[in-house]
This record gives C-alpha cells, structure tokens and sequence, in this order.
C-alpha cells in the first residue's frame, strides 16, 4: 500500500543493489538515523543506561553471531566467552597502555581484534567438524576463556572481588570532552560512541552480507561441497566468519562493560548470555542485519515489558519468582510459537509484510 | 605412582561416566529418532525431579512418587510431540534446536511455578532402607576389600540403576515392535514412513521414553548435586559426552560418558597443575571432546558421511 | 520537412540531451539521447551506405524491437530507404507473400528464429542479402546471404547526413505495411504517418515529457503509428522491455505515461488481476470482490452525475486501499491516456479501467488509414463505439454498412485489387454512425458476418466479445453459417482456469485434461448462459464445445493482434466445425500435432 | 586437437565398495564427451574424481599437461574446470543472481575490508561482474527470474540456474552431471541447445552424463560408457552404438 514502486528504474548496477534501492526508503532510513542522534535531550540517563546502551551491546554481538551463525552456518554457544575477551581486552589495553596512546574508541576496536584472534583458534576445528558437533569448539571456547580471566588474577589488576570498577578517566577520550565541555562518563556521551560504532559495523556487517564474502559465507552455508567446487575455499571462509563475527562480539563486549554497567565483571558472560543472544539471533532471524537488532530488542525488553505489565495489572500481588516464572513459561511458548509460524524469524516476517504491502492486493 | 589411588580414580571417573551417558542416552534417542539436537533435557531433569521431591515431601510413598512422576513424564513427553515437535516437522535443525530451547524456557519456568524455586535436598537414603544398600547415609565411602580400595557406595547404586536402565532400552529397542520402528525411523524418515510406520506414534514414544530416563538420571544427579536450577547443568554436561559418542550412537553415548567420566578425574589431578589454577573440569570435557572430533570429525560410533553430490 | 529521420534530426536541435529512447538490457535500463539517436542511426546509414541500400530500397526489419533495429529504421530511411517491418512470429507463407511482393533487397532479422524462417522461404524471394543482429546458434549456417550486423557495423563512422536528410521528400514511401486480414501490402508515406500522429498528439495534447513503452512489433499498423511515430512526432521516451517473459515487470519500473495495446493485453491485464485475485487469502478476495462492486457502483453513478459527496469519499478509500495498490503492481499508476485498437473492450472492462481513471480511448484503424481513422477522445465514457473520424477525414457507411472513408492520411495498395470505390476506401469492416454523436461503431469484418439459416444476418464479432469478457475465456469463435442456432468454440484462458480449479480443488494433469473437466464445462456454460441473457432471441448461443488447446500464433489462427483468424481456424479444426455442423454429441479431433482428441458438444 | 583431460587407471572404492575400477579415457579439446551407462555405473563418481572431490585410490588424472591422483576442487575450479551436480547443488537461501554471482568469486580481487567498507574496488568489481553475470543470464534467458530465491523455482529452471553457475566462472573445461534429468522435451531440446552453444561458440570442453541416449547422439562427439564401474565402450557415438556390450548393457541383454 504504501510502496509506489511505478516509475522506479535503475540504470547501473550499483544502483541496483543500494541497500534502500526506494527513495522512500532512504528518506525514512535518514530520518530514522537521523532521530537516532537527535532524539538525546529528549531522553532520561534512566532510559538510556537501563534499555539502549545494552541493546546496543547485546545487538552489536547479535549482529557478530549473524555473521558465523545466521551467515556462515557455524552454530556457536561462545558468544559470551568472546565478549569477555573483548571486555577484559578493552580494560587491560586501557589500564596498561599509558593514556596518550590509547583512548576508549581504539581500545575497543584492538580488543574486537583479540577476540577475532581468539575466535579463529577456536573456529579452526571447524575446518572438520560440522553441524551440531561444532558445539563442542565453540563451548570449548566459553568455558574456557571464562576459566581463563577468573583463573589468571592479572587480568583483573588483582582485584579480589573478581568486579574491577572502571575508572573514570578511561572515559576521557584525549581530553575530547573537556574540549567539548560534555561530560564524557554520562550516559548520553557514552550512548552517542555506542550508537556510532554500532551503525558503523552494522553497515559494515551489511555491505559484506552483499557482497563476495557474504555470498562465499552463505555458499558455505548452504552447500559447502558445491562452495569448494566453485573455488570457494570454506576454510578460509569459516575462519574469516569466525574472525568477523568474534571481533563483533569481542567489540560488544567492551561496549558492554564500559558504556553500559562500567565495570569488569566476570560473571555476566557465562553460558546463558550465549543462549540469551543466540535466542535473539533466530528471533530477529538469521542472516538479516535489521532482524538482528529487531531480536536483540524483543529479547531484552520482553522480561521487562512482562514484568512491569504484570506489576501494573496485579499491583504486586504475586512475588517477582512467580513473575519471572510466568514470564519464562511464556517466553517460550512464544519462541515454539514464532518459530512453527515463521522460521525465519522476525525478519523474515518484515519481509512477507513488505512484499505483501508491494503487491498489495494481490498475493503474488 | 600409587596405583592403588589411580585405580580409585578410574573407578570413580567411571562411575561417573555412567551418570553422564543415562543424560546423554535421552539426547541420543531423540536426535536418532527425529534429527533434533534436544537441549529441553536439563529442564526436563529438573522438572521430574521437582515434581519427584515434591510429591516426597507431601508424604507421597517413594514408589507411588516414582510412578506418578513417571506418568507426568510420559504425558509431558507426548504433549511436547504434539504441540512443539509435530508443527516443527519440515523445518530445519537450527529451528528445532532452538525450540527446544524454548520449551527448556518454558519448562524451567512452568516447573518452578507449579513447584518452587527453592533447593530441594533428595535424600535419596531416606527412601532406600530396602535392603538393597546400607542403612548408613551413602555418601560414605565404601571399602571395597577385594580391590582393597574405597568408592562412594551410592556411585555404585546409581551405576547399577544406569546400568539397569540401558538393558532396559536396549530390550526394548532391539525386541519390541515400537523400538523397531525407531531403529527405521532413524536410518531414513522416508523409507519408514513409506513402509508404513507412524512417525508421529514413534516420536511420541521415544519423547514418553526420554521423560522416564530424565526422571532416572534427574533423581541420580539431584543426589549429587541437589534439586535445584543447577540440575540444568547436567545437560551441560552431556554435551561433550554424546559428541564424543556420536550423536547418533547409544553405545557412543555409553563409552563417551566413561572416557569423559574417566578423563575428567584424570585431567583434574594430573593436569590442574599444569595449568595453575582450579577448576579445569569446566571446559576440560570439552577439550577432550574437541581434540578426540578433529581426529574423528563424526564422533566415535556416528555413521560417517560419504557426501553424495 | 516532415519526415522520420527528419523529426530525428529536429529533435537532436531542440532538445539534445533528453531521452528518446530508452531499453533495457542485461538488467539495467540503458538510455539514448536525442543526440545519441541521431548518432546512431547516421553511423548506422554509413554501414548500410556501404551495402548499397540508397534510394527506393526496400529493406525488411525483421523482429522485436530492440534498439538496434529502431534505429535501423531511421537510419534506412535517411538513405531514402523503405522499410518493411515484419512481424518476428509470422508463419513463413507470409514472410514469402511479403518479401516477394514488396521486392525486399535486404532482410534484417534479430535472431536464428527468423532466419531458420527466411531460410524455409529462401529460393522464393528477392532477398540479396540478410543481416542478422544475433549469430547465436547459427555458427555452422553456411549461406552467403547471410551477414552478421556487428560486423557490418563495426567499421562503419559516424557521418554527417544532414543534407541527405533535409533533402529527403515527406511525400516518398517510408513504409510498406502488411495488412494481414486482408493479406495485402501498403504504401505508407512519411508525410501520411506523421500527419497522422500529429493528429493523435494534438487531440490529447501529448508532450515530450510523456512516455511509452513499446513492447509489441512495429509490424502491427497501430502499434508503428501510436508508439514509434507519435513518440518520434512528440519527442517523448521510448521504451523497450528487455525481453517478452520481462513485460510486466519492465512495465512497471517504467511506469510509462502513455499506453498503447490492441484490446487483446487490455484483456490480458484483466485476466492477470482476475486470476492473480483469485489466489488471493479469502478474506482479501472478499474485500477486493466487495471493493469491486462499490466501485462500479460509484462509476455508474459519476457517469450518470449522481455521486455524492460521501460518493466522493467511499471511492477515495477504495482507490487507496485496493485499486491504486492494484494499478501500482500493473504499472498504471502514471497512466494518462490509454489507447486501444484491433478491437474494443467489452463494457464491463472498459467501465472498469475508467472506474480506477485508466481511461481507454478506443480506436479505429488499420494499415490503408496509417493506424488510425478515429479515435475516443479523451473521457468518453461509452465503451462501444470507436469515436469521432479524427479532423481531415470523411466517414460514410455504404448501403452494405461497411464503412468506407476519405483521408488525408491514407495509404495506397501497393499492389492487387483496389479498394476504393469512388475516391471512398473501403475499410472492410461493417459498422455504423452513431446519428446522435457521429461515433463510429464497428461491428466487425464484413467478410465473417454469418447468415443463419433462417436468414438472419449478424457479425460474430460482438457475440464473441461478450462471451470473451469472462477472465475465464481467452478467445471464442462463433460457428453458425447457414445452419439454425448459434454455437461456439470455447478457449479457456490457461492462467485464470488454473487457479480458479486450484481454488475449487480440481485435480488435473495439464491443459487439456483442465479443459475436458465437467466443472469447467458447467463455469463455461453458466457464463454463456448470463451472456445469452443479454442477446436477442435468434442470436441465443445453443451450444458449445471447449477447445482442447489454445490457438497457435504460428499457425496463423490467430493475428498478430490475438484476433481470431476464421479460416485457418476453419481449415485445422474442421473436424470441430463439422461436428457442429452435424449435431453431434462426442466427437474426435484430428488435430494439426497428428493426435486425436475427444471433445463433445454442451446443449445450453 | 590435444588431449585436455586424461583419465588412467582410476579405481575409486568406499569401504570395501568399487564404485569405479581401473578407467582411462580422454577428452579431447574442445570436444562434447558423453559419459553414458546405467545408474550404479560410477558416472557421478568419475566426475567427482575428476575435480577433486573423491580420491580414487588408484590412478591419475592429468589435466591442461599436469598429472595428479587428487587434485584439491579449489584448485580444479582455479585451473579452469566447472561443473554443475546430479542433484542440484545451487545455494537454496540465495537467489539466482546471487548463486550465480557466487561463480564469480574467484575473478574477485577485493579484500573483506574493501568490500565491507564498500569502496575502492569492492564497488568496480560488484558492477564488472555483474556485467559478466547479466550476460550469462541473458544467454540462458532466465531475466525473468534474477531475483527470485532459487528454492521457489522449478526442477527445470534450477538446472538452468546451475549451468549459469558454472558457466560464468569462464570454466576451461564444464563437467556436467546429467544436466538434463527430470526435464520435459521443450526444457531437454533447450538445454541442448545451451550446452551446443557452449561448446561450439565459446569452445568450451564439456564432458557430460547423460541418460537420454537421443540427446547423447545427438550432441556429443565422443561416448564413453560405464557400467559396474568398468569402461566398456569409448569412441564416436556410431562407434559406441554398434558396439555389442554396450548394446547388451543398454538394452538388458543377459550376458
């Protein structure tokens, strides 16, 4: 109903595979993007620090494992454990690095490396083994490097309550916020380097899934053999997945610790967190950017939506176990629910609808 | 070297290692029957156990308690084939993989509603003054005199359950008709539905067959480790050992629980040094698991695949 | 001086840089300026130069229309050329009457499909030599006629042909076109066609701004007047699809201003919505089938003046909600003017394009009048007639009532029985003049009117566009000639039978088991039934017989306008013809393929 | 014309299986070969020896002048031979632009970082390629269907899919495998036509199996049949047709 697509033609190819190919579309993109930034004074520190800033985190290492899972078709549970080589490697870089050389936006990225280093060692096996057996590397790989950082204090500056609060000064981008009089540490500075360095790799996540390697990653996917038949090397496909996809995780990480609770702690990288974003992976669908962020969404916000829901309707008459239970009893219902509607998650559901809106009325 | 303590040692890794296959059992008998890689298996151990204690703790008889969690077990099995399983059936792996984690979702809160959320003890000797074991509390080493050394006496019990356990499904696999059917239904879907067999019936049966065996090795694990949300990780657990054994291989499951069982008690006291720190136990199965793959890519008893292009 | 590459020329001086035309191919839309144009086609004229094509050569285009031979059109006529376009499916008697009569020196076909045809015909006519634009599948054809146009053309350099061009004569024949009803050629001047476009651009005040896609051979007398001349007359873009299976699509990228079709892709459109509806969820064919009607309600009632205010509202929501959509996925959003010729479209249709403001002018014409005698003009709302006789023209019906005019714009034969009677040229149709208006309505051929037994006198072809308006039906023929009742042969249209029998859960293998199914046969009847409602008593449809296969372009049984073609018909399906003659039941089929089928007639 | 491709003494066994044993045979340059024999004779496998992707146990391949017994698939594709699979081998979750783009992957110098940043020659090599894969499409006549998913396309249209996929990578040599299964007669004659072309136009070397005897004699210059793994014809296909055991093979003769 709402496309117009008469009249609209290109005239080369690179036209032709612009990722909003519509005028309309990109007039809302830009908008949308526009807002993104635009919409801060408008907002609480509240908001921003207990719903955004973790989305984006938690969506940032979605969007990684779309590139190995949803892409490439290595299923992994390590997610979590590579985030922590990221969050650990953006403490350790900003604590051990003198400060003239090393600043938050830098680390972050050196850490993404790390933990794309990482990954690649861990993804090796996956040269031979496939499929549901890859599990075992990628678990390897979460336990492990969580028995790493809680085993080897120096990583955490000898703390010995195993959380190491981040200091302030690490915020301090070569004095940019004292140039620019904002306050740096806040909530709305550390959402602004967030948001940047999200649509930066999300586009960069995206011009990949349309291009050479994105088709090398999907042709592994969907058939290695024939991949390999047309030249393909599927090693080197899986590794680069795994190097890609654990930069990723390994920049959400430190996103994580830093921008959002500001601290290093082990604990919130254990093997549920891997399960919570390989749910909002095939939730938001696999293999699409936007549905990546869609489920990193729907994941983070549903137990709070649920909760708050059921604290306004019953005033607090069951306790929040009862609650959370419910919410979980749900929770899952749903995914049965989504998953035997459309496999494909909530992309794929977007995508019906905006097909069904340009054929409108029609069905085909 | 003291032989003696290594023997102790290996006996103890093996014993353990039956604990682990009676898990992994219930993930190989699903995944061989329908293609799917059931991660529900922890909260199916949690929920059974639950409701186990519960009814315990009520004053229900322990075999009355044993029988009627057995028969929740079986429904829940059968209405997971229904409503989760049924609908699913053409899509692929990684959708039913994540199905199941959401009725594992599902079921740890839908088992901690109806129950609760707190840490049950089993206390398992309470029930089993039949004669069978010691009246003494059975965490209590025993000493073994013709091998002159000491094993928890309850290891012994829960392996001789275990054991039990998979004579039992390999008499009722390998004789019955309705094992039958699930040894064709898992060389090929096709054939056996062509041939006739209900598909459907066998998923039932082998989902009613999973719940019985959660609800065993949930009660033999919870003894260990208590009746609580820790149980979940018992899957945890058994993920290196089918791995090992090969997804699809009930005999893998069985000697991939001993080689972990067995290399776990290993790498503890011989390796935990080496690597300067404790618990290594948590990602040494998997270590093991991973180097055992990458020379065996199919696991130790899974059917190698001969690509047909 | 008005001539072809005269407008060209023109163009290239008035406004250079804007498209003239533009195609697409290999997946991008490519684009031509005027300059570009004119470019092209003098480089083009240089290479033809060099094979001596000069004054008074005929030179045959042969196929679809791509750039290359648009262009060679143009470029033929800078060296004072003739150009036969040929239609690229026509049987390869046809080709032989063509290229013989019209003495064809040099054939330039589009690919191995054209020339395997030229090659059947090849000892029976003049050609001296065949450029073929694709040598695709040909690399082992050893011919010394044959050349490829890339080589020929890979030499050749721009030229000035400026003088050339000015010194061309309006008043010299740029075309030969083929009638084939009449089987017969024309001689088109420059000066005939282009005044007669103007006309056409005048009365609807077409721009340069407009354009229009050109999906169909310019061989088609209507379609070379109304898409390629008026576009070169007016300046707008001419667009060509990338190839025949693309159209929809192509259609709707371009989303052209102007649409041109004979009434058979009109039909065509409705028959797509209908069947495309059809497996629409059942809720959204309710909405839509609901939407329908109220539309057509509301347009009666703005036909007759009656709509309200709220009228006014209820067809704005319907049009955002349903039909605008529609329109978008067809590509008629930007639709102002669509003409339609080689036959009218039944009420319902034509109400129904006006009803979404796709407003189908009709029109009349054929290769004598240089594509066209009359025209709609603008919101008319009467879908019978064909309009007033556009301005320099006369029209009279004689005491056969076939309609004969006088035109400025004419064509004369080029050889073979004259048709005009006495400065009057007889059209070959049979119509009349509406007295109130001055429309013309045209009845049909004069040649296929019927006598019934009893004597009574009708043109088929009016019968056979009710039963046809069904989306169901794809063609009909009435068979009746002296006999006592009226039957006709019943082609199903394949895609709308489909998916209505996928609706109805009807199980069939392919076509012609679809086709003998009792559940079509009762649709078939009971739409025959509403239609005889409407008919006079003597006129009523008695019986029918559903056709076991659709009738083939190649065999000549339908035109290139998809209008049935009676007498090849007659002569391949004359075991139909004459089972109806005798009254039979059942009966076989030998049919053209050397296979037998079974049909049998249905009683109404 | 010199031999392009040289098969000798190749045995190839699963387990204890002989899918093939002992076959020679060689293509010659530019011509169309026809591996022909009844299922079960080892066609598919002796195309899969061919680039790499079984290793025969014994025996050697030798092709464009270099000898091997295994040969990575890689670095057959990289050495200039295409091919396309018995059971369609097209990737389901891409469409057909895409799948066939993927043929194009080894003419794409850009690095990930280049094509992630989309600038540079990341940008020129999408467009040139494309080019290269629009033509392909349009030799196919498959425009109408470039951006539709492959998965929702007919048996027909996927095999067409796949010999696009094959084609554009400009293959020295294009194995087939049974390109024309499952196929009606105006979809077979089409594909005929295709594979013709291919090889007469563009001088590609085909080696192709084939079922359809009429298709085979038809369009191949030279047969070679297999049955139980063994070879037991190879010449022109008169040659072929009048031999008595591939007739006794053929027709079901007992022997």
């Amino acid at each position: 109903m709402i496309y117009r697509e008469t009249g609209h033609f290109v005239t080369n190819y690179l036209k032709d595979r612009e990722i909003f190919p519509m005028t309309f579309d990109k007039v809302v993109a830009l908008i949308g993007l526009l807002w993104l930034f635009l919409w801060v004074p408008t907002t609480s520190e509240y908001f921003l620090s207990a719903h955004v800033i973790p989305i984006l985190a938690v969506g940032l290492a979605t969007v990684g494992l779309n590139i190995l899972t949803g892409l490439t078709g290595q299923l992994s549970l390590g997610t979590a454990g590579f985030m922590c080589v990221g969050a650990f490697g953006t403490y350790n870089l900003m604590l051990r690095v003198p400060d003239y050389l090393m600043s938050l936006p830098v680390a972050l990225l050196m850490s993404g490396i790390f933990a794309g280093l990482v990954g690649v060692v861990f993804g090796l096996p996956a040269i031979r083994i496939k499929g549901f057996y890859l599990l075992v590397s990628t678990l390897a790989a979460q336990y492990f490097v969580w028995w790493f950082f809680n085993s080897y204090a120096w990583f955490l500056n000898y703390e010995s309550s195993g959380v190491v609060a981040i200091a302030p000064k690490f915020y301090d981008y070569w004095g940019l916020g004292n140039f620019l009089g904002v306050d740096m540490q806040g909530y709305p500075a550390r959402y602004l380097l967030a948001l940047v360095v999200c649509i930066g790799l999300s586009y960069f996540a995206k011009n990949l899934l349309r291009s050479n390697t994105g088709r090398n990653f999907m042709s592994v996917r969907d058939r290695d053999i024939a991949a390999s038949v047309m030249g393909i090397s599927v090693p080197r496909a899986k590794l680069l997945a795994f190097f890609i996809s654990c930069f990723y995780c390994g920049v959400a990480g430190g996103i994580y610790s830093f921008l959002y609770i500001g601290n290093v702690d082990l604990m919130i990288y254990e093997v549920d967190r891997s399960f919570t974003i390989l749910f909002m992976l095939i939730i938001g669908g696999l293999g699409s950017i936007s549905g990546s962020w869609l489920g990193a969404i729907f994941v983070y916000e549903f137990p709070i939506v649920f909760t708050w829901v059921g604290d306004f309707i019953f005033q607090g008459a069951f306790n929040t176990a009862v609650v959370e239970n419910v919410s979980n009893m749900v929770y899952g219902v749903f995914i049965i629910a989504l998953l035997i509607r459309e496999p494909g998650g909530f992309a794929a559901l977007w995508a019906t609808t905006k097909q069904k809106l340009r054929m409108w009325p029609y069905p085909h | 070297m003291d032989w003696v303590y290594l023997i102790e040692v290996l006996v103890g890794g093996l014993l353990s290692g039956v604990m682990y296959s009676l898990v992994a059992i219930g993930f190989v008998l699903i995944y061989k029957s329908s293609g799917i890689f059931n991660f529900a298996q922890g909260t199916m151990l949690l929920f059974a156990s639950l409701t186990f204690v519960k009814m315990t703790e009520n004053g229900i008889g322990f075999w009355t308690a044993l029988f009627i969690a057995a028969g929740i077990m079986v429904i829940f099995g059968v209405a997971t084939e229904r409503f989760v399983i049924r609908p699913l059936a053409n899509q692929n792996l990684l959708a039913l993989f994540m199905a199941t984690v959401g009725l594992a979702t599902f079921q740890e809160g839908f088992s901690q509603f109806i129950w609760d959320s707190d840490v049950h003890g089993l206390q398992m000797n309470k029930f089993l003054d039949i004669g069978l074991l010691d009246p003494n509390p059975i965490f209590m080493s025993d000493h073994i005199p013709w091998l002159d050394i000491l094993i928890p006496q309850f290891d012994i019990f829960a392996s001789l359950v275990a054991g039990l356990m998979i004579v039992v499904l390999a008499f009722f696999f390998q004789k019955t008709k309705t094992g039958l059917s699930l040894r064709a239904v898992s060389d090929d879907h096709m054939a056996a539905m062509a041939v006739g067999i209900p598909l459907q019936t066998v998923w039932a049966v082998v989902w009613a067959v999973t719940g019985i065996i959660a609800l065993v090795s949930g009660l033999l694990w919870a003894e260990r480790v208590s009746v609580s949300f820790t149980l979940i990780e018992a899957v945890m657990k058994a993920l290196p050992v089918i791995l090992i054994g090969g997804l699809t291989s009930i005999p893998g499951a069985i000697v991939g629980g001993l080689v972990i069982g067995v290399g776990e008690k290993l790498g503890e006291i011989y390796l935990a040094d080496v690597f300067g720190g404790q618990g290594i136990e948590l990602w040494f199965a998997y270590f093991m698991a991973l180097m055992f793959l990458v020379v065996r890519p199919q696991g130790m008893f899974g059917e190698k695949l001969i690509e047909r292009v | 001086m008005a001539t072809i590459p005269g407008l060209v020329l023109s163009h290239n001086q008035n406004h250079p840089d804007s498209v003239a035309l533009r195609y697409k191919q290999l997946g991008i839309w490519n684009s031509y300026s005027w300059k570009d144009y004119l470019e092209e086609t003098s480089t083009l004229a240089n290479a033809y130069k060099s094979i001596s094509i000069g004054k008074g050569t005929v030179v045959a285009i042969y196929g679809n229309n791509v750039p290359k031979l648009i262009f060679s059109i143009a470029a033929i006529q800078t060296l004072g050329g003739i150009v036969v376009p040929v239609h690229p499916e026509c049987t390869s008697v046809e080709l032989k009457k063509i290229l013989s009569e019209s003495k064809t020196e040099f054939l330039i076909s589009e690919d191995q499909q054209q020339v395997d045809t030229y090659l059947d015909i090849e000892s029976d006519c003049p050609v001296k030599s065949v450029i073929y634009l694709d040598g695709r599948g040909m690399i082992n054809y050893k011919n010394d006629k044959l050349h490829s146009y890339d080589e020929l053309t890979a030499k050749a350099k721009s030229a000035n042909f400026e003088k050339e061009i000015q010194a061309l004569n309006e008043n010299d024949t740029a075309f030969y076109l083929f009638d084939e009803h009449e089987d017969s050629i024309y001689k088109v001047t420059h000066k005939a066609i282009i005044d007669n476009s103007e006309k056409i651009i005048s009365l609807n005040s077409l721009t340069d701004k407009d354009s229009i896609v050109s999906y169909l051979p310019l061989s088609i007398p209507t379609n070379l007047l109304f898409t390629y001349i008026t576009s070169l007359s007016s300046g707008m873009s001419f667009n060509l699809p990338e190839s025949n299976q693309t159209i929809e699509k192509d259609l709707q990228e371009i989303g052209p201003t102007i649409l041109y079709a004979p009434s058979f892709v009109f039909k065509h459109i409705i028959t797509s919505i209908s069947y495309r509806i059809e497996s629409a969820s059942e809720s959204n064919y309710n909405r839509y089938m609901s939407h329908y009607k109220m539309l057509m309600e509301i347009y009666d009632k703005e036909v007759s003046g009656t709509n309200s205010f709220f009228d006014k509202i209820k067809k704005t929501w319907i049009m955002l909600t349903t039909f605008l959509p529609a329109k978008n996925v067809f590509g008629l959003t930007k639709i102002k003017h669509a003409f339609v010729s080689d036959g009218v479209l039944s009420k319902v249709n034509f109400d129904f394009f006006h009803a979404i403001g796709v407003e189908i002018q009709h029109s009349f014409g054929q290769a004598s009048s240089c594509g066209c005698i009359s025209v709609q003009p603008d919101h008319s709302v009467s879908s019978e007639n064909v309009g007033s006789v556009m301005q320099g023209s006369e029209i009279k019906v004689n005491e056969k009532s076939e309609v004969c005019y006088k035109s400025d714009c004419s064509a004369e034969l080029l050889s073979g029985k004259s048709n005009i009677e006495d400065g009057w040229v007889n059209s070959g149709y049979v119509g009349k003049i509406d007295d109130a208006t001055g429309n013309l309505v045209i009845r049909g051929r004069s040649e296929d009117i019927i006598t019934l037994k009893s004597g009574k006198q009708f043109s088929p072809e009016s019968i056979e566009n009710l039963i046809s308006c069904s989306p169901f039906v794809k063609s009909s023929i009435i068979v009746g000639q002296g006999q006592d009742s009226i039957s006709v042969i019943v082609v199903i249209d394949p895609n709308s039978v489909n998916s209505w029998a996928d609706r109805k859960n009807i199980r069939y293998t392919g076509y012609t088991e679809l086709a003998a199914k009792q559940e079509v046969k009762d649709l078939i009847k009971s739409h025959i039934t509403c239609v005889n409602e409407t008919l006079e008593s003597e006129l009523k449809v008695k019986s029918f017989v559903v056709l076991h296969r659709t009738l083939v372009m190649t065999q000549g049984e339908v035109s290139k306008t998809m209008e049935v073609m009676r007498k090849s018909i007659e002569t391949n399906l004359k075991d139909v013809h004459s089972a109806i003659k005798e009254n039979k039941n059942d009966f076989i089929v030998n049919d053209i393929d050397q296979l037998s089928y079974e049909l049998s007639i249905n009683k109404i | 014309m010199s031999d392009i491709l040289k098969v000798e003494n190749v045995t190839l066994q699963f387990g204890g299986v002989k899918a093939i044993t002992d076959i020679s045979f060689n293509v010659k340059e530019g011509e169309i070969c026809a591996v022909i024999g009844p299922n079960g004779a080892g066609k598919s496998s002796m195309l899969n020896v061919i680039n790499g992707v079984y290793l025969p146990q014994v025996g050697t391949v030798t092709y464009n002048g270099v000898t091997r017994r295994t040969i990575n698939p890689r670095d057959a594709a990289i050495a200039g031979m295409a091919r396309t699979f018995q059971n369609i081998a097209l990737f389901q979750g891409m469409t057909v632009l895409e799948n066939i783009m993927t043929g194009r992957n080894l003419f794409m110098k850009s690095t990930w970082l280049e094509q992630g940043l989309n600038i540079g020659r990341a940008r020129e090599e999408e467009r040139s390629n494309r080019l290269a894969v629009e033509k392909v499409i349009k030799f196919l006549q498959i425009e109408s269907i470039r951006k539709t998913p492959v998965a929702k396309l007919p048996y027909g249209l996927q095999k067409r899919v796949e010999l696009g996929r094959a084609l554009v990578a400009e293959p020295k040599i294009l194995l087939l495998d049974e390109p024309m299964a499952g196929m009606n007669l105006e979809e077979k004659a089409d594909m005929s036509c295709f594979i013709l072309e291919i090889n007469k136009e563009q001088g590609i070397t085909t080696v192709m199996i084939e079922h359809d005897m009429g298709v085979v004699m038809d369009i191949s210059d030279h047969v070679v049949v297999l049955d139980y793994g063994k070879k037991i014809g190879d010449g022109s296909p008169t040659e072929v047709m009048a031999n008595q055991d591939v007739i006794d093979a053929y027709l079901g003769v007992s022997h």
